[in-house]
């Protein structure tokens, strides 16, 4: 009988390639929750999230928005005193509940990742109105709105295209992606 | 003439357009050869890291392998694109495991990539190859008494850890000084503008680009100038959200440091993509007219 | 020729024997190496007890042993233990082996099996070895009774003066024109908060007036020569320009000349001084130093302000810097730390907004005789402040900065906390990660503070801005950090901060430590000779080291380590002679072919040729017993003491094992 | 239950100086850092002391490796002596490859007093470079090596 992987252990494992040092080795200075200029908008401070981590409570933590909240700005990781890559983590604690499926409901970053990767996936290139219709449902009617109204002034302005782009070695480009993750044939 | 492996990146093609347009135009008034990497593909900005560490070192890996190619520097308007090449070709330097995943993958598309491409941001491309005497040189009606908030953001400047130059930059206040505008000092010229969740936290995002222009205006500055599609959109096309989510009033122009030099070295607004922004920059082009006529005189 | 060999393998409780299975190792021994002269082998607990001491000696009596090898400790530890061992019992000391069986072996390893087979291999080859050692008698030299001392803070002082009490000279030499050092910079010392130049001056009176004390201020070490009993240390004099038989200290000097400069020594960029000064009014030597860098004269040729005004025409403006040699027996370092340059972190604004202090800025404002009087006020030099943030850790505890905590700063930022309610009765806060109060009287101060009401926040701070986000936080210095105890990340506003900046190493430190031939930690701290049991010597006889050159510590802890040095130091004094390892080169007269390759091999200059007969010689008291001439001397004609390539070569044979098989043993046994 | 076949455990010899590199050994000692047990120390005053024969020695007696080490250039207790035994190895590496040693079995190794965990760690990684070249096929185990190629060597 093999013996379950502890939350904690799981997470270091999500995070073999990180750059920075261990998260058993926070002090729990709070430095990064400090610095961390989205912090207002999270359940749980980094440095708690680091705390409940190490306490393996893996449902208080997938169960956290923080995570899904960091806006990859790298503060926290040049400023930690004990050199751990936070920034990272928190990527490590996003692939962690993808891959598990499990996070706070009404979250849109979890589509998003997956809309945006499909549709370089399927195009080669990032194309703004493909996006909207990924994450819009899960919009309240007033942001809808605001949406729209932004889109409308920057197709105005020239800015938003009509038309998507594709690359030219398209397939060449998708054999390349089969290598590392599974995917059906492009629609 | 300087030759570069120019990767624009998506955000270039679309919401970046004057970027691109201004990028080229003022390298070529500067004697700099951007050469667009043939049929790049996108480097997923922050989007891939959720989904796969690997897949995100591959895709940009891609486009560096292209550029290894030509044998020149890779040089990224965009910081995201920057950051996201600057690491995967550093990390893939130190860690050959990695490499050779990577590798595995690039192989389906005839490449190998080593990581012996230099990778540059453009503004450090005009500031240390082209140089600050040289940009002088070739100014014809200098900002003079423009007020401009350089904004550097996060992806160019971490998660490197050099920390003096990371927590207090000043090439970009050099840069603009040079063109004869005047920097202004302000705390936030580092800070988040959250441009990684303006659709995934849309209230987070607004917040902090708040922050940012509460912060620019509050030291009187007539314009921010950034080095970022993101950023640039950021602060610029959610002004009127914010506005509306905080009751503020905010109506400051937001532009690519691209443009202001373009300006300053008289290239005609048009080329540069100036008038496009939502925000009048009407008050822009004035200023810079009056500064060719005061300087004609 | 055949020996009596001893072989005794030490439990070291369960050091050794937890891992080493020590009856089997010398079981082994008594068996297998009988036919290599072991007559007895045995183990015991603690060899190095008396017990064991006696059990060996016993043995060299009753079983008249010539050879004896301990399996135990690092020689480094226990090796004249048991020497003196074998000496009690009329055995030349140099007869025994110390071989390692616990730092190199049974503390390093896990595998039992493996464990046991390396002791065995390291006890046969320290009997292998042994055979070829010879009876040697100690080398004596003479120990110069003098001191030098160097660095005037507390630390030195207090060696200086336990030393020149006893009745010994002292030199003690000061890079600054006053002696002194950190502590005079301060106002009140924690956690008593008695004031520090109160406690201080008297002993910089004494050292002053000291007959037994030559004081060498404005003054460095420039080369140091010699061993351990025998040091010539040359020091170079820089000019004071005044001459110190004809000044009076009267002050008339300072007082007439024109030439202000801002003090960055001691007041810590604070506040001014003249072109010719005393650090301050306490100072000892009480003689003045001109500037030269500074001095109008120096710049401009004219002035001389001074030299009019002078009642005793003391002023030389021609004075040239002086080198003097001294003799010295001992050495102790005590030169100090320098303060953590905050500007190394820009999020917390030093250098930038105006109102963020350092420690040591702070210490003057609160000083007396500081630019203030005394009075805690703002840059502006008016204005006491409503709120005052003092943060802790800064540049310690940090691996971005240093690593370490510099153990000062939790009880130096409380003192601040207390000095800035009783003078001004602001609202204070400290930012902190932990409260470190670990010495006598110092939780109980830490008590006092939260009876004052200090407000106290756990958390690292990250940044200090001037930027606004609300009204309230107009004009104000804001401090941004997560209150770690209730998950918040809060924006402070105050009046001023203080930033509690750490201790790190002197930044020539390495430089220091190369000129007297000790070697320095990663963090460039000087290394004792063993953190617990001896942490005021260092790995080179003869020199100590005592205050915060060790590393980070308060002043009781600097004082204790000065007086401990001295101690040490009286200790070999009065020995008036020490004996030396006779690990010594010695040239085979009839081998020497006089190629004079190993004259350029030695350092120290201690191989001379006679060009009559043509063969080179040894001076056995300036060689130090490297022994790269014996390896060098292409006709075998050198020997090195101790390290002789018998007994080194068949070391290695025993290490393989090869005195007992014909074929090399394996690790697995 | 089935015998597992052994892993190849090599012996190495290691020539420390007394100040800085058995220094060393001592604190990865007395800090109880972990190391493979196929190292055997020989402490020497200096490792300028370390004449090349002592390395020829070692093999000769089945040595499958040789580590010197001594204190980092410019702290060397006696002034500049590891200067020398680093010229040595040098030399010794070239006389060793036309003898057929692979290079890779000789080490020089600089290590501070401070350096207990490099030290355990530079002889773990050592060990297990040494167990990838395999045993040492040269002289026959316990033949003693003649003294006329030690003179060789030295002169």
């Amino acid at each position: 009988m093999v013996d379950e992987l502890s939350f904690s252990n799981e997470i270091a494992n999500h995070m073999y390639a990180s750059h920075g040092e261990p998260i058993t080795n926070c002090l729990q200075c709070g430095m990064c929750s400090g610095t961390c200029p989205a912090v207002e908008f999270m359940d749980h401070t980094p440095r708690q999230i680091i705390g409940m981590i190490r306490a393996d409570l893996k449902e208080e933590v997938l169960a956290s928005n923080t995570y899904w909240t960091c806006a990859s700005c790298f503060h926290c990781t040049v400023r930690c005193p004990a050199e751990i890559d936070i920034a990272d983590m928190m990527y490590a604690l996003k692939r962690y509940s993808m891959w598990k499926g499990q996070f706070k409901d009404g979250l849109i970053g979890p589509d998003f990742s997956e809309a945006f990767v499909k549709m370089i996936v399927n195009s080669g290139r990032s194309f703004e109105p493909l996006l909207a219709a990924t994450y819009l449902p899960k919009f309240s009617a007033r942001d809808i709105i605001q949406e729209g109204l932004m889109a409308t002034g920057l197709v105005l302005s020239g800015k938003m295209p009509l038309l998507p782009k594709k690359i030219k070695g398209l397939k060449k480009f998708q054999q390349m992606v089969r290598r590392i993750i599974p995917i059906g044939d492009p629609s | 003439m300087k030759q570069y492996a120019y990767y624009p990146g998506c955000s270039l093609e679309s919401l970046g357009k004057s970027y691109n347009d201004s990028a080229l135009a003022v390298a070529k008034a500067l004697d700099v050869e951007l050469k667009e990497i043939e049929d790049w593909n996108c480097c997923g900005a922050t989007a891939y890291f959720p989904v796969d560490e690997l897949l995100a070192y591959t895709l940009t890996a891609r486009n560096l392998a292209k550029a290894e190619k030509t044998g020149l520097d890779f040089v990224a308007p965009c910081s995201a694109c920057y950051k996201n090449a600057y690491f995967t070709n550093s990390y893939l330097q130190k860690d050959a495991d990695l490499a050779d995943h990577i590798n595995y993958a690039l192989e389906a598309d005839k490449l190998h990539v080593s990581g012996t491409a230099k990778v540059r941001h453009l503004i450090d491309v005009f500031i240390n190859d082209v140089g600050l005497e040289e940009i002088k040189a070739k100014v014809t009606n200098p900002l003079s008494g423009l007020h401009i908030a350089p904004y550097y953001g996060c992806q160019i400047l971490r998660p490197r850890k050099d920390h003096e130059d990371v927590e207090n930059p000043t090439y970009f206040e050099a840069l603009l000084a040079a063109i004869g505008a005047e920097p202004i000092d302000y705390a936030s010229k580092a800070r988040c503008c959250g441009g990684s969740l303006i659709i995934t936290n849309r209230r987070a995002a607004l917040d902090m680009v708040r922050i940012l222009l509460l912060d620019a205006i509050n030291h009187n500055a007539d314009v921010i100038a950034t080095t970022c599609p993101m950023c640039n959109v950021n602060l610029e096309v959610y002004q009127d959200q914010v506005n509306r989510e905080f009751g503020t009033h905010y109506s400051i122009p937001v532009m690519y440091f691209t443009q202001l030099m373009g300006l300053a070295m008289g290239i005609i607004p048009g080329h540069l993509g100036v008038g496009k922004q939502q925000l009048g920059t009407g008050s822009m082009l004035a200023f810079a007219q009056n500064a060719k006529q005061e300087t004609n005189q | 020729m055949s020996e009596r060999i001893g072989v005794y393998i030490c439990h070291c409780g369960t050091n050794i024997a937890g891992i080493v299975d020590v009856a089997d190792v010398s079981k082994w021994a008594g068996e297998k190496l009988a036919d290599k002269d072991v007559v007895v082998a045995r183990d015991y607990k603690f060899m190095c007890s008396s017990l064991g001491q006696e059990l060996i000696q016993k043995d060299i009596k009753e079983q008249k042993l010539t050879r004896v090898v301990v399996a135990a400790c690092s020689p480094h530890l226990h090796e004249k233990t048991f020497r003196n061992a074998c000496k009690g019992a009329d055995l030349n000391p140099y007869l025994c082996e110390l071989v390692s069986i616990r730092e190199q072996d049974s503390w390093v390893h896990t595998d039992k099996a493996a464990a046991t087979l390396k002791a065995k291999a390291i006890v046969s080859g320290g009997v292998a070895r042994v055979m070829h050692h010879e009876a040697l008698e100690p080398l004596r030299v003479p120990i110069h009774p003098a001191t030098l001392v160097v660095g005037g803070g507390i630390a030195g002082i207090q060696a200086a003066l336990e030393i020149a009490d006893a009745g010994f000279h002292v030199y003690l030499v000061e890079r600054e024109p006053s002696i002194g050092g950190h502590m005079a910079q301060f106002d009140k010392t924690f956690p008593t908060l008695d004031c520090s130049a109160c406690i201080l001056t008297p002993k910089m009176v004494d050292v002053g007036n000291h007959p037994n004390i030559t004081l060498l201020t404005w003054s460095e070490v420039m080369k140091v020569d010699g061993f351990v009993g025998n040091f010539a240390v040359t020091i170079k004099k820089k000019p004071r320009y005044i001459k110190i038989e004809d000044c009076t200290g009267c002050g008339i000097c300072w007082e007439k000349c024109p030439k202000k400069v801002v003090d960055n020594v001691f007041e810590a960029g604070m506040g001014n001084r003249k072109a010719v000064y005393v650090p301050f009014p306490q100072a000892v030597p009480k003689y003045p130093v001109i500037d030269d860098v500074n001095c109008t004269y120096y710049l401009k040729g004219t002035c001389k302000a001074c030299e009019k005004f002078c009642p005793t025409n003391a002023i030389d403006f021609n004075q040239k810097p002086e080198e003097i040699t001294v003799e010295v027996g001992n050495i102790i370092l005590a030169t100090g730390y320098d303060l953590f340059d905050a500007r190394r972190i820009p999020q917390y604004g030093y250098g930038k907004l105006a109102n963020v202090f350092t420690s040591l800025e702070f210490e003057r404002l609160c000083n007396a005789a500081g630019p203030t009087g005394g009075n805690i006020v703002m840059r502006d030099g008016k204005t006491p402040p409503k709120t005052v943030g003092i943060v802790h850790c800064v540049g310690s505890r940090d691996k971005n900065y240093n690593g370490y905590c510099s153990a000062i700063c939790c009880m130096q930022s409380l003192k601040f906390a207390h000095l800035v309610r009783e003078r001004t009765g602001a609202e204070v806060y400290n930012f902190y990660i932990d409260i470190r109060t670990p010495s006598k009287g110092y939780e109980e101060f830490y008590q006092r503070l939260l009876e004052e009401g200090t407000r106290f926040v756990r958390g690292k701070v990250a940044e200090i801005t001037s930027m606004a986000r609300i009204p309230e936080e107009e004009g104000k210095l804001i401090i941004q950090v997560e209150d770690t105890l209730i998950g918040k990340q809060r924006r402070i506003p105050v009046d001023m901060v203080v930033l509690s900046a750490g201790m790190q190493a002197r930044q020539d430190s390495k430089e220091v430590a190369k000129l007297f031939g000790i070697s320095c930690s990663a963090d460039n701290w000087y290394i004792e000779r063993h953190p617990k049991l001896d942490p005021v010597a260092t790995m080179t006889e003869g020199i100590y080291i005592a205050g915060c050159v060790q590393g980070p510590k308060d002043i009781p802890a600097s004082v204790s380590q000065g007086a401990a040095a001295a101690a040490r130091v009286l200790g070999k004094i009065q020995q008036k002679e020490i004996s030396l390892e006779p690990v010594r080169a010695s040239i085979n007269q009839e081998q020497c072919s006089g190629c004079r390759i190993c004259n350029n091999l030695c350092p120290f200059n201690a191989i001379l040729f006679h060009e009559d007969t043509m063969v080179s010689e040894v001076n056995l008291a300036l060689c130090q017993g490297c022994g790269t001439c014996v390896a060098g001397c292409p006709a075998g004609a050198i020997s090195g003491t101790g390290f002789s390539n018998e007994q080194i070569l068949s070391q290695i044979d025993g290490l393989l094992m090869l005195n007992l098989s014909r074929t090399a043993v394996p690790v697995e046994s | 239950m089935t015998e597992e076949p052994k892993p190849f455990e090599p012996v190495i010899i290691g020539f420390t100086c007394n100040w800085c590199s058995y220094r060393a050994a001592d604190m990865a000692g007395t800090a109880r850092m972990k190391y493979a047990p196929n190292i055997r120390l020989i402490r020497l005053m200096c490792s300028g002391r370390l004449d090349p024969t002592f390395v020829f020695k070692a093999f000769a007696g089945g040595a499958d490796a040789v580590l010197i080490s001594g204190c980092h250039p410019g702290d060397c207790h006696y002034v500049e002596q590891n200067y020398k035994a680093m010229r040595r190895f040098h030399l010794l590496k070239r006389v060793l490859v036309q003898m057929g040693i692979e290079p890779g079995r000789l080490k020089l190794l600089w290590a501070s007093a401070a350096e207990g965990a490099i030290f355990a760690a530079e002889i773990n990684k050592f060990t297990e470079e040494v167990r990838a070249l395999g045993p040492l096929n040269w002289a026959q185990p316990g033949e003693q090596v003649s003294t006329p190629i030690m003179e060789e060597v030295t002169a």
